[in-house]
């Protein structure tokens, strides 16, 4: 038996043993998952108990060095880890920000110190972060943010606004980032962390189309920070945010469409029976969502393998998401009047359109389908300009 | 006649963009949506319908009304689109007075003062399942005495909870029968549904509802001709309400591309916009075209109008949902918030694409007349 | 009867004595249509009759006044002729680009003497005019043309190429746009005309991915031109050419889409019955076809009240091109491998192929589908830029 | 297996791509096309075919090829298409020896060492009218003696006029059976027609035919089973030759993009253009990786094979339609000349969108797959 394969068995017979039979029910939404944080409130004392025994073993963030509260996993341990998980239908222990985002930056950009004091409670699922990134005047264009940074000797000051900060008003800290040279757009931008807090802070949600929402305004009034409280150096915080986008597009271009999802022609057989017209909408629909699944895993396999193209990414997520809106434009087509109802109990209070509206987001955040576009365009098929 | 508004015409189109937009613009709408207002309308401003002349315009001028077409109801209709305009107008002035207008002067005389001095609302209840399928009307009503017994459900009721009056297609002995059936008569069980555009429509069963003969629509068993009168005049004229969505969507988005900085210039400088600005202008222009060609074929009693009704049922329908799309995604993030009005015009533009038939139906409908 | 009632019955009973059976027989294609010029080949004795004795009353061109060969009738009486001669299928006496383009432009912009000069040869169909606008390197960007005409004196000197010069192996004299101004983009373009037979002058034909075409391209080598064969003022040439697109583009807006396209469903009901997903499309199509023609309609009612906005032409180019692209794709799916015939009897050559190939071009000749887009852009939509 | 080529399948596209690239690139197309040649393909190119090892990769090792799948055949497909290389290598070494594979190893010693050297070439009669139907074959064979009796007619038989076999699918009486018709026969009667792409197709009568029993592939009423595995290689191999097409039209397009200025700067810097060759570029990505995904699942034998099959040759024929659309559009004017070579591809893909079956009728097939 290989290492990796009694790596496996060992592992399936802890997890077997150790997650609670309710955390194996599947997750139906974000009630279901764990956040962590000082003012999480715990759906129950399995989801906590799930959470400390896996916090104990660094597995929460299982490929993060074991100084820092991970697991010390090899990426193929990790897989395995991960595979384990599934076959047990294990619900993740922690969902965060911090462990998606903030970490991997802290990893590759932080100092030693930064990361013994940042990692290990996220690992713990004790400080749950949320991320500043977008502003009013500056959606696709990040590089033109304009919330201040300003140098007063012995600390920060911080004026301004961010927008689209999921869950701000749920987070313990937050990673944002802040113009420290109004003379140098990219070079005058750094990485700031501070507490949610500190005086000056204040959140508001937003609502949406589709409703309620986890997405914030944050507004800073002159906020006191900490001098060592910035990643990178001082006005290069434009290289840590690039990472980062980075991991948040390939996030987003795996999750826009479900691997699996079912021919939509067979769920509405009835209707398409009915229809002729919806019934050629939804085969040629079937047929790109075959095409975009095996996209997908070619996507996935490539990049496995480092052989994809670096900014494929963007295509995928502009593929993907696109796809996703057109599926619910269906849907809602297939529902007729029934997917209008907003207020009823037969509609989940309108799940269907809710959703609906909600898949008009996918082609924005993230990255619009027109900066996923100028991308390729640009790295790929290497035309000029701009 | 030309395909564009003559010296009348433009007098009411002129009075009728005044009036909207100063009496029931998009804040109106979200007034009314963030006080949860029961019925979904304005009374007041119904009453304001009446009082402009409004309600009239498809009424014949023996019974008080204006005697004018489709060609002007469907003016007004563009307005309300365009506005976002919650009333029961094309309901009750437009599709109800239509089937009035093949009933008898008793009832004429019942229904239409009120309906002209904007105190009635009729409510049109035809379709049985999620999808609009008048061809496969299932409900019932059986002879009882001198009356009529229905029973059966039908949904998507548009004003139904609120209606004085609610329209009920049903299969008779020989044929289909219209009935005007008053509110709160016994057995009739309406369940109020806000819709995603904040309008209420009702699902309404009917469990042994009597009915006097009097109800009846026009004749027993001869409710299709009237039914397709009905459906007719609800077609052309949600088309028109339609154009009027997408028309306002699009101004409103154009604007947002002239206002909106990104990279230093305004978004609308970005030729991908720009090209996509100018396919939607030339899409919603043409949607407008095939609705005033529909309505004029309408008020000319054309062989061809029912064919050319389905066309810009279908082709307004494609085009509105093109820019409520479009607007959406170029407004970017703030076009996802309730804050901005855009959001307001995908809502209707969805509630408005499935009454009457939506794009899919009105095409089949198209190619079934074709011969193929 | 109104003096418009009793030209029309004059006009009517004149053209029945006078228009010979075989110019009342449809048009069937080019070979048909009586271009006139010096080497023109009369089809038969009648064709040569009919653009006799029209021209003699000024018919050809009905509208232009008499003193230059016209008929010197009003609009109102020039539309009452248009109308008597199409119920009577009587065929034009004369198809001309100097009818169609040159006359509208020296009516506008030439001198008395000009206008005496070319007029009534064009009227009598004795000289035939192509028209020299694009060169190779000059598409869109009509402006940036290089054909370079230097002023030796006594007389213009023409050097440079042009493409896309309809029918120039055929013409006797040419009207086209040269450079006079290296130095000013705009106001350093003439407009100059000369005769096709003028030493130095040569003509390539173009094959078109559709076969044999009008098209040509022409080669100007040291063309010696009279100093007084220029419309308008030298350098303002640009004026005379943007008129004269305003022209083409309407003639074109008009003729994308024929009004009375019947439904492409009901043409092919036998394949439709067969292929759910293509009578799909047709049903789509018909609606497309009925609007576009409702469209067309009111377009030509709004022009003739001088209602319609003055860059609408550019937005029906755009709709109608692209339809009529679109209607030869199901053309071609309907007809399947019969139509993908090119050379056999039964396909008459290919004709539904090289048709829908020919209508690749309706989307670029006369301003492309992307020039269309940006004027409606800037001029309808008043969008920023550019 | 991951969707990408192992170390061997990247030393086949390499070879592949070297060999069309130099041997039969665009030019030998032109040249072929000029000359006005008869068979619409070089018998010399052919023969090298076989000497490269193309032609064996679907007959297995014990008939002389290299036991290779779909995955490979593709591979020199995409390379085909991508230069519009003239062959007869899908007819006879992918679908003809599809159905060979299925056959008695005597007929297959007939015909399979002709085909590896590149001396015979097969066609394919299957079709009967202008739509591909393989459902509705009417062609009969009559049992007549020991052999059969062959009388009807078939379309768009691609090679038919130079073929030394046609392989004939006709109703015998309890299903159908597939012949192998050598050429020249009594009672046939071959009439070749140039296609819009240069090909040369043929119609075939067949009266009176007859055939010795042993012209029958597989066995007699059980050809409905062979017709499917020669469908199904026809049609995924279509389909990589249609990617091929695609990817050919968008890199010359790219390329023109770059080169060509107008308005003092390239029109590639246009972003309404670079928009939509970024989704074009996403068109075909999306194309190819169906593809493979499908003869990744033909060589596996998978049952979802077939559905998978059908959406790859759709989406296939959609992505490349797209690309030579735009690709004649973005190169403006030059893109209708001839001289140009865009032209071509636009002409190719349309030969190829009805071979095997086009996107509408796969995309019917999958909804009926589907179970709607």
């Amino acid at each position: 038996m290989t290492d990796l394969e009694s790596f496996r068995t060992e592992t399936r017979a802890w997890l077997e043993a150790n997650c609670p039979p309710e955390m194996r029910l599947p997750v139906k939404g974000d009630e279901d998952m764990c956040w962590g944080g000082r003012n999480f409130t715990f759906q129950n004392a399995a989801q906590k108990q799930w959470l400390d025994i896996m916090a104990e073993r660094g597995w929460t963030v299982p490929d993060w060095p074991k100084d820092y509260g991970g697991g010390g996993l090899s990426a193929a341990q990790a897989k395995v880890l991960r595979q384990e998980m599934a076959k047990l239908k294990c619900r993740l222990p922690l969902s965060s920000f911090g462990i998606w985002m903030l970490g991997p930056a802290l990893l590759h950009f932080g100092t030693e110190e930064q990361k013994r004091q940042y990692l290990p409670p996220i690992a713990r699922g004790e400080i749950r972060w949320c991320q500043g990134y977008s502003e009013p005047g500056s959606g696709s264009d990040l590089v033109s943010l304009q919330t201040y940074c300003e140098d007063r000797g012995d600390h920060w000051n911080v004026n301004g606004q961010k927008v689209w900060t999921s869950y701000a008003d749920k987070a313990d800290w937050i990673f944002c980032l802040v113009r420290t040279d109004k003379n140098d757009k990219y070079r005058g931008i750094s990485f700031l962390l501070f507490d949610m807090e500190t005086p000056g802070v204040s959140t508001r949600p937003i609502k949406l189309i589709s409703g309620k929402s986890p997405f914030c305004e944050t507004f800073f009034d002159n906020v006191k920070v900490p001098k060592h409280q910035i990643v990178g150096e001082v006005n290069r915080g434009w290289d840590v945010a690039k990472y980062l986008l980075g991991h948040e597009r390939e996030m987003i271009s795996g999750g826009g469409v479900s691997l699996d999802m079912p021919s939509i022609g067979a769920a509405y057989a009835d209707i398409a029976a009915l229809d002729p017209i919806l019934r050629a909408q939804m085969a040629e629909f079937d047929i790109e969502t075959m095409a975009f699944r095996a996209m997908s895993e070619k996507f996935m396999d490539e990049m496995k393998a480092g052989k994809g193209h670096p900014a494929q990414p963007n295509m995928m997520k502009y593929a993907g998401t696109e796809l996703n809106k057109r599926r619910h434009e269906l849907i809602m087509a297939a529902s007729g009047s029934d997917g209008l109802e907003w207020e009823s109990e037969a509609s989940g209070e309108g799940k269907k359109p809710r959703d609906w509206l909600r898949t008009k987001a996918n082609s924005i955040e993230g990255g619009t389908s027109e900066i996923m576009l100028n991308v390729v365009a640009k790295r790929i098929l290497e035309l000029p300009g701009g | 006649m030309p395909l564009y508004h003559n010296d009348e015409q433009q007098m009411l189109a002129d009075s009728a963009h005044e009036f909207m937009k100063s009496e029931a613009p998009v804040t109106h709408l979200r007034e009314f949506r963030d006080k949860k207002c029961k019925d979904g309308f304005s009374h007041a401003l119904w009453k304001q319908f009446g009082e402009m002349g409004f309600n009239g315009i498809l009424v014949a001028e023996e019974d008080g009304g204006l005697g004018m077409g489709h060609y002007e109801a469907g003016i007004i209709l563009e307005e309300i689109g365009r506005n976002l305009s919650p009333s029961p107008f094309l309901t009750t002035a437009v599709a109800g007075v239509e089937a009035l207008n093949a009933s008898s002067a008793d009832m004429r005389s019942r229904y239409l003062p009120g309906i002209l001095a904007g105190d009635t609302v009729l409510a049109l209840a035809i379709d049985e399942q999620a999808k609009h399928r008048p061809e496969a009307i299932a409900m019932e009503a059986q002879r009882s005495g001198n009356g009529f017994r229905l029973n059966g459900q039908k949904q998507f009721v548009i004003h139904g909870a609120s209606a004085d009056m609610i329209i009920v297609a049903a299969r008779t002995q020989n044929g289909l029968t219209l009935f005007a059936v008053e509110k709160d008569m016994k057995g009739m069980d309406v369940e109020a549904v806000r819709l995603v555009d904040s309008a209420v429509a009702a699902h309404v069963r009917f469990d042994n509802v009597e009915l006097n003969a009097d109800a009846v629509i026009g004749e027993v068993d001869q409710g299709g001709a009237v039914l397709d009168r009905l459906l007719r005049a609800g077609r052309i004229g949600s088309a028109a309400e339609t154009v009027g969505v997408g028309a306002g969507a699009m101004d409103i988005t154009v604007r947002y591309l002239k206002e909106r900085k990104q990279f230093g210039k305004a978004i609308g400088e970005f030729q991908g916009l720009q090209h996509r600005a100018a396919h939607l202008y030339s899409e919603i222009e043409i949607a407008r075209a095939v609705v005033m060609k529909a309505q004029q074929l309408c008020d000319e009693g054309s062989t061809h109008a029912d064919m050319m009704v389905s066309a810009a049922k279908a082709k307004a329908a494609r085009a509105a949902n093109l820019s409520v799309r479009e607007g959406v995604q170029m407004h970017g993030g703030v076009g996802m918030t309730d804050e901005y009005d855009i959001g307001l015009y995908m809502k209707r533009d969805r509630t408005l694409a499935e009454f009457f038939g939506d794009a899919n139906y009105h095409s089949n409908r198209v190619a079934q007349m074709n011969g193929y």
